[in-house]
């Protein structure tokens, strides 16, 4: 395999941009946004440069590693810090600098009023490292270093503003949340090395034949599991919502467009194991599958934008989710959805961060109505996202999902018909409440009160949006334009090595996609045409309480593991004092009464010592007679 | 036609030194004026307890069974705790030389004018040298006695003194009294028991000599010995306080004249060992099988209660007596162990063993209000603040009891645990330690009162010790330290003085 | 004479020295001791530099008779592993020194006394990490209890003279259970090849396996005491509670250490059939160890308490790795102490400086410090980051290897063992966001940050913290190959891969 | 009569003596039962030395008597100081000194 020695730099630039931005702390105040975008743009650069350079290689010779150093080496458990850039690779990397750089662009215009900018564009580079990081490790044990990586950049994204203690709450549920995955991820490596005694993708690849099926089922739902944590899949999902506390462009590139992907990329990346693993696999359609009904559910009642758009995104990746679960042809879909759901869903994630600007950082969308007029260009943005979501052609979103749906079907017998039934009924809610989002938002009465009029966002924002949107028109087109992108992945995911009989023509799978799409948006506009209120009503059903309240989720969670854990806590306080250190206590008390006691013998009396003396000289001699008889 | 019997005097003339001195001591005593008399009596003692131990270095590689007829061995063992009492008397003598604890009359009735009238003008009597010095001489006969008359002559010889010296404190001087009187009494019974046993092992044996009672293994009554040994072991045993035989113990530690319970502690524990030690090693060897797990037992509950009891004592002196009974019970375990071994490890423990208690008791009696020696430890509190000198030397002291390493005290419980496990004894082991364990905690509370207790605002002071006290806790001290350090030189000698021959 | 014994005997010479050094010259006091250490520091790197990688028998070894009587000899020497916490040990003194300068000003005794103490302990962490020979190992193990009880119990905060005696009592007992088994050892030497207490000497005995289960068991509750591991732990929060914050790093992260580098060098060295016999409880009570702390430091209001919990969850992982009997379990054990090491020290100096200022160590009294002393804020942060084992710093590397070890002997320990990051995340996290995130509590405002003094000290900490996490190579060469033969000699060879089978 | 006898009597003599220290309250008689059981001795080793036929048990003896008497003289020396002290010959009241 070839060798190239830029890869290390795509990390390490915005590593050391980070630390620096960091150690210099306010001195760096005047530059440090500047330098972060450079940064940024430089990955960017280095990952077109590689790219092209990737292109122009034959099929065979297109992946490239670097080994930096000699990591970890103990007996058999050798890992090397080492990178490792292929088709798969290269589309995260362009993903995620490109993205990312359009991000700090928009940063520099969003958080110009913030005193701590720098120590934003700080964790923004360390989220670029980590999550570049991240795809580039040629080993789990590499990746797990990113994946916790970017826990770590999210986590101090998500409580940028940490003075309220609620954000610091959604960080730490964020970090958390993620922990449980990352145990999975453990969990995973350590089967891994016991099973392969490598933990490196090409190592592991090659032994993946003589690999019992018990101990790859279990590789594959560790894996799953710690996919299940990054990418806010069911039933570790709760954070993601909560964790629109950080900073809008933060919700749009990790809690949007990259990080919460990585799961996705996990999965695609040990595509081996899982095509060896059919009850892994299964499992991941079924959590693909709920959560991609979950998130569109919850997403019907949120009436915090961004909340709503967290939804969808849990909703989107449950696609995302579900397509990796279906085999061979899935990984590429997936990785199609994922790069258009990266593009459409950061540009209306900025959008969204637009009105939010306009109106003084309120998010309830209850608040907004009729901004459209006020801020054409976010609503224009906005509405090619939109259509780009809800799949509609020629948008992109349409490609991407309408590929996964048409898998789905595919699959035939029940299995197709619910997978299938679940994605377009997905299909049909995520229509419903993206329409009710744009409704809410840009038409219908102004609900803003009394507030200064909304304004358009300045230059520096809008053009991030607008290449992202333009993104979110053409990508889809681009990457299913010939199957250029399952081409591009078969060396890595082997796309083809399966043939799928198609049961329905591709034709009719779009044209009921595009009807259930129809139908959502109609019950939307039926739903919220005419005047809404500025509260959201009271008096509603049961099903839109439960989605209110995320069906739940939080209050499972609180049941199900908070309160037995402060529970085992405070009892474990207890025992701990009254028990363990109370048996230590105990000896030394016992000890203590037991001298107390045997003092009182002594009682200064000589004829009770003549007695005692007369006493042992009669147990001994009834001893001795006991021995010797 | 009667030959004279020969006797041995440079081999006994340590004994006789000493025993000569305490004459000379009863005589200028009786004779010589008060001016220069305690002087005079102190040059005595320390001059003859020097020679003594300058002819037992002459002697030390001489023995023979033979050196008073057949009623005293001298051998390797014998010299080495006979220089172990006298170096500890040395060290004792200084202490005992601070008059000022003594009554001035023993024979005054307590608060009355006669006494008043004897301290003011300075009407000292000076008999404890003397007294001392028989006590001195009878603990260097126990250990090399090998009849049963000899044994019980010379547990006299240094128990009568004892019984005396016990009562002559100065100050409360009614509880010294009642120390004497019990020690007396309690004493006297042991020795009746003593000297009954005595009397059935003559049985036994047709004859009072060690090695005759060992060659008599096989004889038809086996009664007789059984008897002779419980009896003739509770004596012993009375005499180095195990239990239950070590009532008499903690009240006559606290009762008896600080100095006293010093050389008391030290010396009686050497002495009553060393004669246990023959006793067992040669008397009743052959029996071994019927007193080793009698003593086995005995040992451990010595330990296990003088270390539970010591816990809940309030009075320092009480305290080292309880110390002193668990150090007892380590002791045995050497006895128990019935090897080279463990007599070398003996000889060790009590060489150490001495020095750390004589160095304690001297610490203590410098802790004083204007009513005298303050033993009260809840008084004792923030001592290491008054003087940190004395508290950090006091608190050293009971780490080596306690057998912390670099200790003399961890040297000689690890030399006679070794013993004892080597013999097979691990239940001794084990509840030796464990016994350590619960004495670190007595040792150590005494530790925090001095450090980590802030001082009550009271009388109680650390007195500037007089050249002799000061001389003398220092030795105890530095030996102790250097026992514990590099024991290399104590140990082999000890290793190489380890034999009783028969 | 060894470079060993010099760098060991240079604290005693400079406590000797202190003797000249007037007392009421306080400052003075404390930068001779900061020389002092320093020059250990440097002296033992000279120590690495010179240490032969590819030799797994002794380096830098010493022996003289010193007790010729039991054949006990002044025999030191080093091996990977304890090199490595040797050099803990040495570079974290002088950091401790320099963190906690003014940590002695208002104790019971003076200033001077303090460093004395410090110094002899430093002696004797050496000693006990470089003896070679069973005896002096104890005796060092031993003496070294008494300048920490009165460390503890001499400049401690409240409370102090229970933790102090509790410190010592417990440590009392476990040293006395193994110095039965230790004479045990001796005398079945002494029956066998002739009494010795050369340490490789003594694991050629042949012991039938009830003595040396009993013999083991001596040691391993002496080291479990120590360590300390469930339930033995009771007097570790206690003590450092009430200590210092530089003794308890000293506690915490060095003299604790001596328990798991007992397990190895003695328990399984000595007795590994034995240690083959108890593994599945020890192992059990490690996973105990890992889940309680956690637990338990979840529940903490004393921030304290809370690093003393974390590292009895530390803990239960080193020795879970240990005895596993995995080439990566014992290398990841090993290395888990040198992190651990570094990460608590970290993490209590701050916590240090923290209490210090707030004159509180409850983890409510403080709230919104990023603001107000970022500097500060920061290195906590990164030093509880490390503490739950992000990938990157320190403790990951440890970690995982002890997991990754353990997975492959004893799967169902090191699965449950793997939940201990979940309660990790919880305990680092809770902590961090009720001190360092929110508004500013009341009477935090007026805060300072770091001086330039407390900088220096902790800098150095973090910078191993994170250059560890990357590039532990160095360090694990180091232990990899004594590792090996610990493995290797106690019978066990790694298991081997499935597709390799 | 049969020599055993004489250490039955010897052995009753000890007992009364050993029971007598235990149950009696004045010093001088508590004195004099330990003396009883010196001489429950003396009169086993008299006897011991008529059955074993040597004489090593009647010299025994004596020194057995000369030593009670240097007993003799310091117990009453004490307990004559004590009583002095404390006008109470009672070995109860000597009771200050416990626990």
């Amino acid at each position: 395999m070839q060798t190239s020695e830029n890869l290390l730099w795509l990390i390490a630039l915005p590593l050391f941009s980070s630390a620096i931005l960091l150690l210099a702390g306010k001195r760096a105040n005047s530059w440090g946004h500047i330098m972060g975008t450079i940064v940024s743009a430089s990955t960017f650069t280095i990952g077109i440069i590689e790219f092209f350079a990737m292109q122009s290689r034959s099929e065979e010779n297109r992946a490239v590693t670097q080994k930096i150093f000699t990591w970890i080496s103990v007996g058999s458990f050798n890992v090397d810090a080492s990178l490792l850039l292929d088709q798969l690779s290269i589309c995260f990397v362009l993903l995620i600098t490109g993205v990312g750089t359009l991000i700090h662009v928009y940063s520099i215009a969003y958080m110009s009023h913030d005193l701590d900018r720098r120590r934003f564009f700080a964790y923004l580079n360390l989220f670029i490292a980590s999550m570049l990081l991240l795809v580039l490790g040629d080993s789990y044990l590499n990746l797990y270093v990113g994946w916790e990586g970017v826990g770590l950049a999210s986590y101090l994204l998500i409580g940028f503003w940490n003075e309220k203690p609620a954000y610091a709450t959604a960080a730490k549920k964020a970090f958390v949340a993620n922990r449980v995955g990352d145990v999975g991820l453990s969990l995973a490596i350590m089967i891994s090395f016991a099973t392969f005694g490598d933990v490196s993708f090409s190592g592991m690849k090659d032994g993946v034949d003589q690999a019992s099926s018990t101990q790859l089922t279990a590789i594959g739902l560790m894996l799953l599991l710690a996919a299940c944590g990054k990418s806010a899949q069911f039933p570790l999902q709760s954070w993601l919502g909560d964790a629109m506390a950080g900073p809008t462009p933060v919700s749009a590139l990790i809690h949007a467009a990259t990080m919460v992907t990585a799961g996705v990329y996990l999965i695609t990346r040990s595509n081996f194991v899982f095509d060896a693993a059919p009850i892994a696999q299964l499992m991941v359609l079924i959590v693909g599958g709920v959560t991609l009904l979950f998130g569109a559910i919850i997403g019907m009642a949120k009436d915090d934008i961004k909340k709503a758009l967290a939804a969808s995104t849990m909703s989107q990746i449950g696609y995302m989710i579900l397509a990796t679960g279906l085999g061979p042809i899935g990984y590429a879909f997936a990785i199609m959805h994922l790069l258009t759901h990266g593009f459409f869903k950061a540009s209306m994630f900025l959008g969204a961060g637009s009105v939010m600007h306009g109106m003084k950082d309120e998010v309830n969308m209850r608040k907004y109505g009729g901004i459209g007029k006020f801020m054409p260009i976010t609503f224009l943005t906005f509405g090619l996202g939109y259509l780009a979501i809800i799949g509609v052609p020629p948008f992109a979103g349409f490609y991407s999902k309408d590929k996964i749906i048409e898998t789905a079907l595919n699959e035939g017998g029940i299995k197709g018909l619910i997978l299938g039934s679940a994605t377009l009924l997905g299909a049909m809610i995520t229509a419903f409440y993206m329409t009710r989002v744009v409704i809410l938002t840009f038409f219908g009465n102004e609900r803003w009160g009394h507030k200064d009029e909304p304004h358009e966002s300045p230059a520096l924002m809008l053009i991030p949006i607008g290449l992202l949107s333009v993104g979110s028109v053409a990508s889809g087109y681009l990457l299913y334009k010939g199957d250029w992108l399952v081409h591009w992945l078969e060396p890595v995911v082997n796309p083809l090595k399966v043939h799928h009989k198609e049961l329905l023509p591709p034709i009719v799978v779009s044209i009921m996609a595009v009807a259930v799409v129809l139908v959502g948006v109609s019950v939307a506009i039926l739903k919220y045409r005419g005047e809404q209120p500025d509260k959201a009503p009271e008096r509603v059903s049961v099903f839109t309480r439960a989605a209110r309240k995320d069906l739940f989720q939080d209050n499972f969670n609180e049941a199900a593991f908070m309160r037995p854990g402060q529970s085992v806590v405070k009892n474990l306080l207890n025992i701990d004092h009254l028990i363990i250190d109370g048996m230590v206590r105990a000896v030394g008390s016992v000890s203590l009464s037991a001298g107390n006691k045997l003092r009182v013998v002594q009682n200064g009396y000589v004829r009770s010592y003549a007695l005692l003396m007369v006493v042992g000289a009669l147990a001994l001699i009834a001893t001795i007679w006991l021995i010797t008889a | 036609m009667l030959t004279a019997p020969s006797l041995g005097y440079l081999l006994l003339s340590p004994m006789i030194i000493v025993f000569a001195a305490a004459v000379i001591g009863v005589l200028v005593e009786a004779f010589m004026g008060k001016t220069h008399r305690a002087a005079v009596q102190l040059t005595i003692s320390i001059g003859a307890l020097l020679l003594a131990l300058v002819q037992l270095w002459r002697i030390r590689d001489l023995s023979s069974t033979t050196a008073a007829v057949n009623s005293v061995t001298i051998d390797k063992a014998g010299i080495f705790l006979q220089a172990t009492v006298v170096v500890l008397a040395l060290i004792a003598v200084l202490l005992i030389a601070d008059q000022e604890n003594f009554t001035a009359q023993a024979s005054a009735v307590p608060g009355s004018n006669e006494e008043a009238v004897a301290l003011l003008q300075k009407n000292q009597q000076t008999e404890i040298f003397p007294l001392f010095l028989f006590a001195v001489g009878g603990m260097m006969l126990f250990p090399v006695a090998t009849d049963l008359i000899t044994l019980f002559v010379a547990l006299e010889v240094f128990s009568l003194p004892l019984y005396l010296l016990a009562g002559l404190s100065r100050r409360r001087r009614l509880l010294s009294q009642e120390a004497a009187l019990k020690y007396f009494l309690l004493g006297a019974y042991a020795s009746a028991f003593f000297l009954f046993g005595a009397a059935f092992l003559y049985g036994y044996a047709g004859t009072i000599s060690l090695v005759g009672i060992s060659s008599a293994a096989g004889s038809a009554n086996e009664v007789f010995l059984l008897i002779g040994i419980i009896f003739v072991s509770i004596g012993l045993l009375f005499k180095i306080s195990a239990v239950p035989f070590h009532s008499w113990t903690p009240d006559v530690y606290q009762g008896a004249p600080t100095p006293i319970t010093a050389f008391m502690a030290a010396c009686t524990k050497v002495a009553a060992f060393g004669a246990l030690l023959r006793i067992f090693y040669i008397g009743f060897a052959e029996a071994q099988t019927i007193w080793q797990p009698i003593i086995t037992v005995i040992a451990i509950l010595t330990m296990v209660l003088g270390s539970v009891v010591a816990i809940a004592q309030r009075d320092v002196k009480r305290m080292l007596a309880y110390s002193s009974i668990a150090h007892a019970g380590f002791l045995l375990s050497g006895v128990v162990a019935l090897s080279k071994d463990g007599l070398a490890a003996s000889l060790f423990y009590l060489m150490a063993y001495g020095l750390t208690t004589l160095a304690a008791f001297g610490i203590i009696g410098l802790v004083r209000d204007s009513t005298g020696e303050v033993t009260d430890l809840n008084r004792w509190v923030g001592l290491g603040k008054k003087s940190p000198l004395v508290g950090s030397v006091f608190a050293f002291l009971l780490l080596s009891f306690a057998g912390i390493p670099l200790t003399s005290g961890f040297i000689g419980k690890f030399a006679i645990f070794s013993a004892a496990y080597q013999s097979g004894n691990i239940a001794i082991v084990v509840s030796g330690v464990l016994a350590s364990a619960i004495a670190a905690f007595f040792y150590i509370r005494v530790i925090i009162m001095i450090f980590f207790t802030d001082p009550v605002n009271d009388s109680v002071s650390v007195i500037i010790p007089s050249v002799k006290s000061k001389i003398s806790i220092s030795v105890a001290t530095v030996a102790s330290l250097i026992f514990g350090v590099a024991p290399s030189w104590l140990l082999t000698s000890a290793t190489n003085f380890a034999t009783f021959i028969k | 004479m060894s470079l060993l014994t010099l760098v060991g005997a240079l604290p005693l010479v400079g406590a000797a020295l202190m003797y000249f050094i007037p007392s009421k010259n306080i400052e003075l006091v404390k930068k001779f001791a900061l020389l002092v250490t320093t020059l250990v520091a440097v002296a033992s790197i000279f120590l690495a530099i010179g240490f032969d990688k590819s030799v797994t028998s002794m380096q830098f070894t010493q022996s003289n008779s010193w007790i010729s009587a039991f054949n006990i000899n002044f025999a030191v020497g080093l091996d990977g592993i304890s090199l490595v916490l040797i050099l803990l040990s040495t570079i974290l003194v002088p950091i401790v020194v320099l963190a906690t300068w003014h940590e002695s000003d208002g104790g019971r005794w003076s200033v001077k006394t303090f460093y004395v103490l410090i110094l002899i302990l430093e002696t004797m962490m050496i000693g006990v990490f470089a003896a070679t020979d069973l005896f002096l190992f104890y005796v060092f193990f031993e003496a070294m209890l008494i300048p920490v009880y009165f460390l503890i119990g001499g400049y401690g905060s409240a409370n102090r003279s229970a933790a102090a005696i509790k410190f010592l009592l417990y440590s009392l007992f476990g040293g006395l259970l193994m110095l039965a088994s230790i004479i045990g050892v001796y005398v079945i030497s002494g029956n066998q090849i002739g009494a010795t207490f050369d340490l490789t000497q003594l694991a050629t005995l042949e012991i039938d396996n009830q003595t040396e289960n009993f013999l083991f068991l001596g040691f391993f509750i002496a080291f479990a005491i120590k360590a300390p591991l469930w339930p033995f732990h009771t007097w570790l929060p206690d003590a450092a509670k009430s200590a210092t914050p530089g003794t308890s790093v000293l506690l915490l992260g060095v003299l604790d250490k001596v328990g798991t580098y007992g397990m190895i060098r003695f328990c399984i060295e000595l007795f590994p059939d034995a240690s083959k016999t108890f593994t599945p409880l020890i192992i059990t009570l490690a996973v105990i160890s890992i889940i309680y702390g956690a637990f338990m430091a979840i529940g903490q209001k004393d921030i304290k308490g809370l690093i003393a919990f974390t590292s009895i969850s530390h803990f239960g992982f080193i020795t879970m790795g240990i005895f596993a009997m995995t080439t990566q379990g014992m290398s990841g054990s090993n290395l888990y102490m040198v992190n651990h090491g570094f990460s608590t020290a970290a993490l209590f100096l701050i916590a240090g400086w923290m209490m210090a200022r707030r004159n509180s160590s409850i983890i409510s009294d403080f709230g919104g410090l990023q603001r107000v002393t970022p500097v500060m804020a920061w290195s906590f942060f990164i030093a509880g980051l490390s503490g739950l084992a992000l990938p990157g710093l320190a403790s990951f590397v440890s970690e995982f290897l002890v997991l990754v070890g353990t997975y492959t002997r004893y799967p169902v320990a090191a699965i449950i063992g793997t939940l201990g990051i979940i309660l990790a995340a919880l305990y680092i996290l809770i902590p961090i966001q009720k001190t360092l995130h929110g508004p500013v509590t009341p009477g935090n405002e007026k805060m300072t940050d770091l001086n330039l003094r407390e900088k220096i000290a902790i800098a150095p900490v973090i910078a191993i913290i994170v250059v560890m996490g990357f590039y532990p190579k160095p360090v694990l060469d180091l232990i990899n190959p004594t590792s090996e033969k610990v493995v290797t000699n106690a019978g066990f060879t790694d298991p081997v891969a499935e597709v390799n089978k | 009569m049969a020599v055993a006898n004489y250490l039955y009597l010897s052995a009753i003599l000890f007992t009364i003596g050993a029971i007598g220290v235990v149950v009696r309250r004045n010093s001088i008689v508590v004195f004099m039962c330990i003396e009883l059981m010196l001489n429950a001795a003396n009169l086993a080793f008299v006897t011991f030395a008529r059955i074993n036929g040597n004489l090593e048990g009647q010299v025994v003896a004596f020194f057995t008597m000369v030593v009670a008497a240097c007993e003799v003289v310091v117990g009453l020396a004490i307990i004559v100081t004590i009583y002095r002290s404390r006008r109470s010959a009672s070995v109860d009241d000597a009771s200050l000194l416990k626990r």
